[in-house]
């Protein structure tokens, strides 16, 4: 119930920006017709979970901001530079986020950041498979991560 | 140099230089997902190309088009990953 | 397709992609879109949930046949474009409401009409797509 | 007059209902319609006579200028008396001759059909009813020749009168239409105000040529007389009625209709003058060489009808008269001959004449009438025939120009006509009677009356030839001829006309008893049928049929490809020709938009991808290539300020991906499947095609254009309709008309997938 | 009440569309809803008919703009009429599905989709706007694409490609010629195109445009060379479908013709004369066609293209006597070739077979029907009085005063090549004996009907057999309702005045 | 001042481009096509984006621009994800000098399933679908 | 601008016609989708182009403040994609139909009707 009312609230929010119409009324067309939105796509079975608002949202954002950067950077200088020093491959990322969202939020955020891509979860949820440009390791490729992103972000959905 | 000049002399042509770059990876494919990876880009650069042109013509109406194509291209690339899967299957 | 990944990502762009929708629907009338894109967009959140979770569970989740849509949409803008002939005005006169509603603007039947198309759209797209892929 | 035609009409329509009351005793109920029709006709021979014309009107089809006009002269009454007297002999005829017959109803129907019809022909004041009636005849007679359906050749025969009998139709419409025109009215009294106008006007030829198309086919004249001999698979009934009595002499009827308007010309007489010569000789000579009698009966009827031909072409008031009595001569012998042979085929099973012998036996009374017909035929006297034979002669003697040659063939035709009359009207009566026939049951009196009453009048008429004046000489005098104080008589004193008769009777007679009708001749006519008309015919026919799936399987040949090259080439033909003719290249160039990087870019990006779709070798390829050319689109319109289209576009061409997508991954390879010679012709077409349109583009852009309209809308889209998106506000209000029925089109394509998709007809569904 | 009246006709197909839609699976309803439909509409348009001849030209302007700025209804006498034979065309192919068309085929949109095809047909009979026309153009294709391949069977699918392939070219066509039009004149309205048309300077382009639209059309109409994808389709659906194909669709295409070569592209000799040329060349290919096909709806089919060639030749005479022929064909032909398509539905519900060479027997065993099917038969020749000689009376006359003798040949050369076709088809399929067919299990023959089912059969062909027989017998109405047709096709003024007229009554 | 700021976001976001451009061009194999045009794009296209909020100086601009960079956030790296395992089960092969394949070999595409190398662990099988 | 405009859609006209040529089903109806793009474009031009001017109305104006591109055309090319929206998809269902009822996707060996039946 907690979690619906915040889709409500979120979705009227994307609502109110889309219109970009900052009235009272707006706000409360929004709200009803996210509630109703709501009431015609979830089924019974399946609760979608939705982000719970934090500061560590902020603070995660910049982090990720950051990385973008870094990563967008590191990309202009390996294909604007003759030679390539990639060192690609694939490694599978054991998992410690466990539900659907956090898998499928990180896997997103691996995938938009530092030379890397996510291929796929393993079907028993045990390990992510990722692309990287720059692999030295694979274990300090997977502590990169762990404490980079995953750390961060259980943080925020847990 | 205003920033139109610098829009029309500088930004779009960019883009289309690199529009039709991703496009020479598109007809070089080599393999079915290289041309819907070159696909995906070319809409995203014309995300851009238009975002760069409303602020030339000064006409943002022109960016629901953008917000079109941001999320109907990923429709796209479902669609033929799709097609590749089922095809794929034995 | 077999990937958690598509599924949560389609499971929390379907409600988006439907707000899209009526959004672009509503505003049409002044910037671009209108009831036809507006419908495109939610038949494709549909569509997008189907691909990622399978044909059953979105009809599950419509819980009734798309198709149904398509004379209801009519039906509407039938009504819409009826309704001035009761005034002695020629069919597809635009009636308005006087004065402007909050959030919608001028209400009008040219509005109706659109919302009409907008069902008709999402009826068409929905029932093609979701017969070809029942009978792949 | 009106109802004495419809009558008939309304019997068969009767049938139509009371069929099953008329079938069995009752059917000689039917011969009181004829009966009394022909009582009523007779009412008139007097009037007629005494040169009254009884005319009657009624509105039609006013529009047309046409009315259902009749007119009642010399004429037409002698046709209506022909065709209700001689229709109510056939109609008793009938009641016995296909006593049983499980369609007897359907004959009547068709039969008194006919009846109407043919009196409606000759009693038309109006060319359009009269061409109503006529294609009625031939309607109704290819009904009456087909009456033995189940029989191959039955039908084929009825196929090939018709045909024929419908050329003829076709002609006479198109005759009459411009005559029509050219005179100014479709009445035909009215006509006869303008004969000189219509002889004057340049479409006098082409007139006559039509009229005597109409003529020669229905009234089986060379080379269009074959029709005739394979109508004899009918009923004798109708043999006799149609095709030797009156339908055959629809086409004489039109002629002698027409002499008064469209004689007296040089063009004119000598066509008549040949074709009817040509015939005559032609199907006289045939005669011989047949052994079926109703075959022999034919060919006669044939060279009688170009004796007729003939005497019309003389043109003469005496020829005239000749024509007009040699109707009602050929009309009561031949009539009687064909009843004749009915009986005899009737109760023989057989018209072979080489094995017909000494019926009188068994049936003298239609001996007797076979021999009264016979002789007339020959022009014996104190036969009606003869009096025929005689003015035949008279008016061929005066001739002026080679005459020589035209009383020679006559007599040839006269004296092989003699030879015929005598072989079907003499021979099976006369010596032993054959083993076989022995046991020939007698005919009922119902049977052999009929013709034994036509032949006693012509044997009444030779005799009192007063009797048959009212009835002929009007005739003459219809024709705009007048006769002076004349009178038919047996006996002209020794002249060259009597020599003439004398000869023919004797070469004939001499004739008869030398040359016996056998197999042996029979077949040596038949090793020239191939140069016959028919045959030339049925060859032509066969190769016109060649020709038919020629030109069809070269237009409709199951390939779409070629259906398309066809269309899109005509295409280029006609707007290449046009633009050549009229476009002036002096395009403006100064007025259009100077170029930019990003819009080469695009078009560059379309360009390539238009290629890739044409020649990838993936489908899957190709359909992305459709999916970038959709953007470059979706790009041009955003450049080119609308957002709506690019929207859209972009949105429709996501979604029809999707479709093929979804569609395609079953379907087989994506190959190149023509060959390169056709590619490089289909290339040439489509640039030619592209070429076209490019050009038309430039040449419309060069010319200036008016902006009222969407300057209104701009005006008052929101003034008026609310609205600020003008696109939006067109597409819902100003033309939401084409909206709704977009979304129409929508909801049909989707209930047309899903059908297609879900619907499998079962076997027990089909059809 | 009459204000409107002009747009009832698509109003309430367009109800019974979406009502149909709604009772989706129940087809008991549907046939009911049908049939009742057809009787209202051929109600509404005899009362729409009465008004237009009594009131002259009456237009409704969709939306309340006035022209040229909306998008407005005309309806003149002839689109009046067009709307009165699709009503009753209509109405006797409801009666005819009810029984002819498999439930399985009902289950799946039949009835809806068949009304939308009326509806389409109705609507570019009234449309007075070209972009409109062809809006209304779709309809009728799309629709009738649906039924072409409702079913789906090997034949169906085969030939309803090429029908769409051509259909859509012809519609790219015409496409792309509205958008020249647009191009030069900046307008849509078809009133105010002829005033626009006739003042541009560049007659060339004028000239392309009316080619273009020429070729459009012409593809519809079936005219030569454009006709290929009606035989190769015209015999693959049921013959309810056919029946209303036959009768109605190539008839918009000669309709479209006719309204834009009398009101848009006129005076131009060029058009004119390949018009006429093609008119010619239809006659004989669709006549030579007919001459040797064994499949009793190909030759139907055939003749349909056939007979066009009359109505444009009409067209390409272009004198007002020429046009009232082509009018009074046109009338004749919508009913009789809707009723032919039946009778070879009929005959194959009897049979079991189309082929002329195993058809045979009916005049034995039916003879009553046979007498039924010799009306649309002989009317279908021409034979007079029936209704299709009429209107050669004003077809050769008019081309006897152009001294057309090619257009005279051909005329006459159709006319007996039909009349032969048909005396063949006559007697292959009513004279001939019966012949041994194969056993079918399961097909519902004729005889094995219900006393309904028959009826349902039955009926639609008398009562089109009527309506021709009193389109022969009372030529002299069809005339003058022929003649008023093209008086007023060659008087633009009145269409262009009836068009602006009521503007006045209209905002702003 | 405006006009500045927007010239340095479209200066950055073109580069940003035309360097996922040259990447697309240059990249040896797919899987690293689609790290390149993942990050590129997205930073660029946003930066651009956000140039031309900042231009139009409205609010709802703005808003929709943030909309417009928000779904392609979301849908990017779903895509990127599509593609790289469509491309991975497909047998696109990566680059020769490709250290390391952790995924090989654990794909059936019999079953279409995705092993992860740690089933043996007997408490874990239970969590398997 | 216009005559690049003008040849790309003759090329557009030339290569639909040039793939309805082909003897592939799928081939065709790309053919049909390239020609009814070439139509669109056709429309447009011809309607004349203007860059950076959609017909909206801006803000809070209640008429065209300047000259704006002709919405007309624009319409009509909104109901025409549509339109062909419809058909194409019944189109490619039809592909799909077609395939597996005929087992080709030859246009040259769909020539059964033409045989007399
Ligand atoms: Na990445
Ligand atoms: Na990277």
């Amino acid at each position: 119930m907690k979690n619906r009312f915040l889709s409500n609230i979120l979705l009227t929010f994307i609502w109110v920006a889309l219109t970009g119409d900052f009235t009272l009324s707006n706000f409360f067309f929004g709200f009803l017709l996210s509630f109703f939105v709501l009431k015609m796509v979830i089924s019974g079975e399946s609760r979608a979970k939705y982000f719970r608002i934090a500061p560590k949202v902020v603070a995660f954002i910049f982090y990720f901001f950051k990385e973008l950067v870094k990563a967008n950077l590191q990309v202009a200088f390996e294909v604007m530079t003759p030679r390539f020093q990639m060192t690609p491959g694939i490694v599978g990322f054991p998992l410690e986020a466990s539900s659907d969202i956090e898998i499928s939020i990180l896997a997103n955020l691996i995938s938009l950041t530092p030379g890397t891509l996510s291929l796929d979860v393993s079907d028993d949820r045990k390990v992510l498979y990722v692309h990287s440009m720059y692999i030295k390791d694979r274990e300090s490729f997977i502590a990169g991560l762990k404490n980079g992103f995953e750390k961060r972000l259980l943080e925020i959905l847990r | 140099m205003t920033l139109l000049d610098f829009i029309y002399y500088f930004v779009l042509p960019v883009l289309s230089i690199s529009i039709l770059l991703i496009f020479i990876r598109f007809l070089m494919g080599p393999k079915m997902v290289d041309r819907i990876i070159a696909l995906d880009l070319i809409i995203t650069t014309g995300i851009g190309f238009i975002s760069a042109y409303s602020i030339l013509y000064n006409q943002p109406t022109l960016l629901d088009v953008a917000m079109i194509l941001a999320l109907i291209a990923f429709l796209g690339t479902v669609a033929f990953t799709y097609y590749i899967q089922q095809k794929n299957k034995p | 397709m077999r990937t958690i990944i598509l599924k949560t990502a389609s499971s929390y762009l379907l409600p988006v992609l439907l707000i899209f929708s009526v959004f672009i629907l509503l505003r049409g009338h002044y910037l671009p879109g209108g009831g036809f894109v507006g419908g495109l967009i939610a038949s494709m959140a549909y569509v997008l949930h189907a691909f990622a979770n399978g044909l059953s569970d979105t009809k599950n989740l419509l819980r009734f046949h798309p198709g149904f849509l398509m004379p209801i949409g009519l039906a509407l803008a039938f009504v819409s474009g009826m309704a001035p002939l009761f005034l002695d005005l020629p069919f597809m006169t635009g009636l308005w409401y006087p004065g402007e509603i909050p959030v919608l603007g001028s209400i009008g039947s040219a509005l109706f009409f659109d919302i009409g198309v907008y069902l008709v759209v999402v009826g068409v797209t929905l029932t093609i797509i979701f017969t070809i892929v029942d009978t792949i | 007059m009106l109802i004495a035609v419809l009558l008939g009409f309304v019997f068969s329509l009767l049938l139509v209902v009371a069929g099953k009351f008329f079938r069995g005793k009752p059917a000689i109920l039917s011969a009181i319609i004829p009966l009394s029709l022909f009582v009523y006709f007779s009412g008139f021979i007097n009037e007629v006579s005494g040169g009254g014309v009884i005319r009657q009107s009624f509105k039609w089809v006013p529009s047309f200028g046409v009315n259902l006009g009749f007119t009642l002269d010399g004429l037409s009454l002698l046709f209506s008396l022909m065709i209700t007297g001689i229709g109510f002999l056939v109609f008793v005829y009938t009641s016995t001759y296909l006593k049983g017959h499980e369609y007897l109803d359907r004959f009547y129907g068709y039969l008194s059909m006919f009846m109407a019809s043919m009196l409606g022909l000759v009693l038309s004041d109006n060319m359009i009813s009269l061409f109503v009636f006529w294609e009625l005849t031939s309607i109704s007679s290819f009904f009456l020749i087909g009456f033995n359906n189940k029989s191959e050749a039955s039908r084929k025969s009825a196929i090939t009168a018709l045909a024929v009998t419908g050329l003829g139709g076709m002609s006479l419409l198109a005759g009459a239409l411009i005559l029509g025109s050219v005179g100014g009215t479709y009445t035909i009294s009215e006509l006869l105000n303008s004969n000189q106008v219509i002889a004057d006007s340049p479409y006098y030829i082409p007139i006559v040529i039509f009229m005597f198309g109409a003529a020669f086919t229905k009234s089986a004249q060379f080379p269009f007389h074959f029709w005739l001999p394979g109508s004899m698979l009918a009923p004798t009934p109708v043999s006799t009625y149609l095709h030797s009595a009156t339908m055959v002499k629809a086409g004489i009827y039109l002629l002698m209709r027409f002499t008064p308007i469209l004689g007296n010309t040089e063009f004119w007489n000598s066509t008549l003058l040949i074709v009817g010569a040509i015939t005559m000789v032609y199907a006289a000579i045939h005669a011989l060489f047949r052994k079926d009698l109703k075959g022999i009966l034919a060919y006669s009827t044939i060279s009688a009808l170009g004796i007729l031909v003939f005497l019309i072409g003389q043109g003469t008031e005496k020829a005239l008269l000749a024509a007009a009595l040699f109707i009602v001569v050929h009309a009561l012998y031949k009539a009687t001959l064909f009843l004749v042979t009915g009986i005899i085929d009737l109760q023989t099973q057989t018209r072979d004449v080489t094995v017909l012998r000494g019926l009188r036996k068994v049936m003298l009374p239609v001996a007797i009438a076979g021999f009264l017909a016979a002789i007339s035929s020959a022009g014996i006297p104190p036969t009606v025939g003869f009096l025929g034979k005689e003015l035949t002669y008279e008016s061929t003697l005066a001739l002026i120009s080679m005459p020589v040659l035209w009383i020679a063939l006559i007599l040839i035709t006269k004296i092989l006509l003699l030879y015929a009359g005598f072989v079907a009207g003499i021979s099976p009566f006369v010596g032993k009677l054959p083993e076989q026939f022995a046991n020939t049951k007698k005919p009922g009196m119902l049977l052999w009356l009929p013709p034994m009453i036509l032949a006693v009048t012509g044997i009444g008429f030779g005799i009192f030839p007063a009797l048959v004046e009212p009835i002929v000489f009007p005739v003459v005098t219809a024709m705009g001829e007048s006769l002076g104080n004349e009178h038919l008589k047996l006996w002209h004193g020794f002249n060259t006309v009597l020599w003439l008769s004398i000869a023919t009777i004797a070469i004939g007679t001499v004739l008869y008893f030398i040359l016996k009708p056998s197999q042996k001749l029979v077949e040596s006519a038949e090793r020239f049928e191939f140069l016959s008309p028919k045959a030339l015919t049925t060859v032509g026919w066969a190769y016109f049929n060649k020709v038919s799936s020629l030109w069809t399987r070269i237009f409709q040949n199951g390939y779409l490809r070629n259906y398309v090259s066809t269309i899109v080439v005509f295409l280029i033909g006609l707007a290449g020709y046009s633009l050549y003719q009229t476009a002036k290249f002096d395009l403006d160039l100064s007025t259009l938009n100077e170029i930019t990087l990003y819009e080469m870019a695009v078009v560059a990006m379309m360009f390539s991808s238009i290629f890739f779709v044409v020649f990838t070798k993936s489908r899957l390829t190709a359909v992305a290539s459709m999916g970038v050319m959709g953007l470059s689109i979706c790009l041009l319109f955003v450049f080119y300020s609308a957002p709506d289209l690019a929207m859209t576009q972009f949105s429709i061409d996501t979604l029809t991906v999707i479709l093929f997508v979804l569609v395609l991954y079953r379907l087989p390879r994506y190959l190149k499947l023509s060959d390169y010679r056709t590619r490089i012709k289909d290339g040439i077409i489509s640039l030619a095609f592209g070429s076209i349109i490019t050009v038309l583009i430039l040449e419309v852009l060069a010319s200036p254009v008016d902006k009222t309209i969407s300057k209104y809308y701009a005006e008052n889209a929101y003034v008026l309709a609310k609205g600020k998106n003008v696109v939006n506000v067109i597409l819902v209000d100003f033309r939401g008309s084409d909206t709704f029925m977009e979304i129409s089109v929508l909801a049909i394509a989707a209930i047309g997938v899903y059908a297609l998709l879900k619907l499998h007809l079962k076997e027990t569904d089909q059809h | 009440m009459t204000n409107q009246l002009v747009i009832y006709p698509l109003l309430l197909q367009l109800f019974l569309s979406i009502f149909l839609m709604f009772a989706w699976r129940r087809i008991s309803w549907q046939r009911v809803i049908s049939i009742v439909g057809g009787f209202i509409n051929i109600a509404v348009s005899i009362w729409l008919f009465a008004f237009i001849w009594n009131e002259g030209t009456h237009t409704v302007q969709a939306g309340n703009w006035a022209a040229p700025f909306g998008i407005t209804f005309v309806a003149d006498i002839l689109s009046a009429t067009l709307v009165l034979l699709t009503a009753i065309s209509g109405l006797a192919v409801s009666v005819f599905s009810a029984s002819s068309i498999v439930a399985a085929r009902l289950k799946y949109g039949y009835f809806p989709i068949f009304h939308f095809l009326l509806l389409g047909l109705n609507g570019a009979f009234l449309t007075g706007d070209v972009f409109n026309l062809y809006v209304w153009f779709e309809i009728i294709i799309i629709s009738s694409f649906v039924l072409i391949t409702l079913g789906g069977e090997k034949a169906q699918l085969e030939g309803a490609v090429k029908y769409f392939t051509l259909n859509i070219l012809a519609s790219m066509i015409f496409l792309t010629a509205i958008a020249v039009l647009y191009g030069l004149t900046g307008s849509l309205n078809m009133a105010d195109l002829s005033i626009k048309v006739a003042a541009i300077e560049n007659r060339g382009l004028v000239e392309i445009t009316g080619i273009l639209f020429l070729i459009a059309f012409g593809i519809k109409a079936a005219v030569f060379p454009l006709y290929f994808w009606l035989p190769d389709s015209y015999h693959t659906p049921p013959s309810a479908v056919s029946a209303i194909f036959a009768g109605l669709l190539t008839k918009v295409g000669v309709y479209a013709l006719i309204r834009f070569f009398t009101l848009i592209f006129v005076d131009n000799t060029f058009l004119q004369d390949t018009i006429l040329v093609m008119a010619i060349l239809t006659l004989i290919s669709g006549g030579l066609g007919a001459l040797v096909q064994n499949n009793l709806r190909k030759v139907f089919s055939y003749l349909i293209i056939c007979h066009i060639g009359f109505m444009i030749i009409g067209l390409g005479l272009f004198t007002e006597m020429a046009i009232a022929g082509a009018i009074f064909y046109l009338i004749h032909d919508i009913v009789v070739k809707t009723n032919l398509f039946m009778v070879s539905g009929l005959i194959y519900r009897i049979t079991g077979t189309n082929s002329i060479r195993s058809l045979g027997g009916l005049y034995a065993q039916y003879p009553m029907l046979s007498l039924l099917v010799a009306i649309p038969l002989f009317s279908l020749v021409g034979i007079p009085p029936l209704s299709g000689f009429w209107p050669k009376i004003s077809l050769i006359t008019a081309a006897f005063e152009g001294e057309n003798w090619w257009v005279i040949g051909a005329i006459l050369f159709a006319s007996l090549i039909t009349l032969v076709i048909i005396a063949k088809v006559w007697a292959n399929v009513i004279w001939k004996e019966k012949l041994e067919l194969p056993e079918r299990l399961n097909f519902r023959y004729y005889e094995k009907l219900t006393n309904e089912g028959k009826m349902q059969l039955v009926a639609p062909i008398v009562f089109l057999s009527l309506v021709s027989l009193y389109i022969g017998f009372g030529a002299e109405h069809v005339q003058q309702l022929s003649s008023r047709v093209a008086t007023e096709l060659m008087d633009r003024q009145q269409y262009i005045e009836a068009v602006f007229k009521s503007s006045q009554t209209t905002k702003p | 001042m405006t006009d500045l700021i927007v010239g340095v976001l479209a200066l950055f976001g073109t580069l940003f481009v035309f360097f996922a451009a040259v990447g697309m061009l240059r990249m040896r194999d797919t899987y690293l096509r689609i790290s390149v045009t993942t990050k590129a794009a997205t930073l660029g296209i946003g930066l651009l984006l956000v140039g031309s909020a900042v231009h139009s100086y409205e609010l709802a601009i703005t808003a929709k621009v943030f909309a417009i960079i928000l779904f392609l956030f979301l849908t990017a790296p779903v895509s990127a994800h599509l593609v790289g395992r469509t491309s991975y089960f497909s047998g696109v092969k990566l680059w020769k000098n490709s250290v390391m394949d952790d995924m090989k070999g654990k794909y059936n595409p019999e079953t279409e399933e995705l092993g992860s190398g740690l089933e043996d662990e007997p408490e874990n099988s239970d969590s398997k679908k | 601008m216009e005559i690049v405009l003008a040849i790309m859609i003759g090329f557009l006209y030339a290569a639909g016609i040039y793939m309805i040529l082909r003897r592939s089903l799928v081939k065709l109806i790309l053919g049909i989708i390239i020609l009814g793009n070439g139509a669109n474009l056709l429309i447009f031009l011809l309607g004349r182009i203007s860059k950076g001017r959609p017909p909206i109305i801006a803000g809070d104006l209640k008429v065209f403040a300047e000259a704006y591109a002709d919405p007309i055309p624009q319409a009509l090319i909104l109901t025409a994609i549509v339109i062909s929206f419809g058909l194409q998809s019944f189109a490619i269902i039809l592909i799909k139909r077609v395939y597996k009822v005929v087992k080709t996707d030859d246009l040259d060996e769909m020539n059964a009707i033409d045989q007399d039946s």
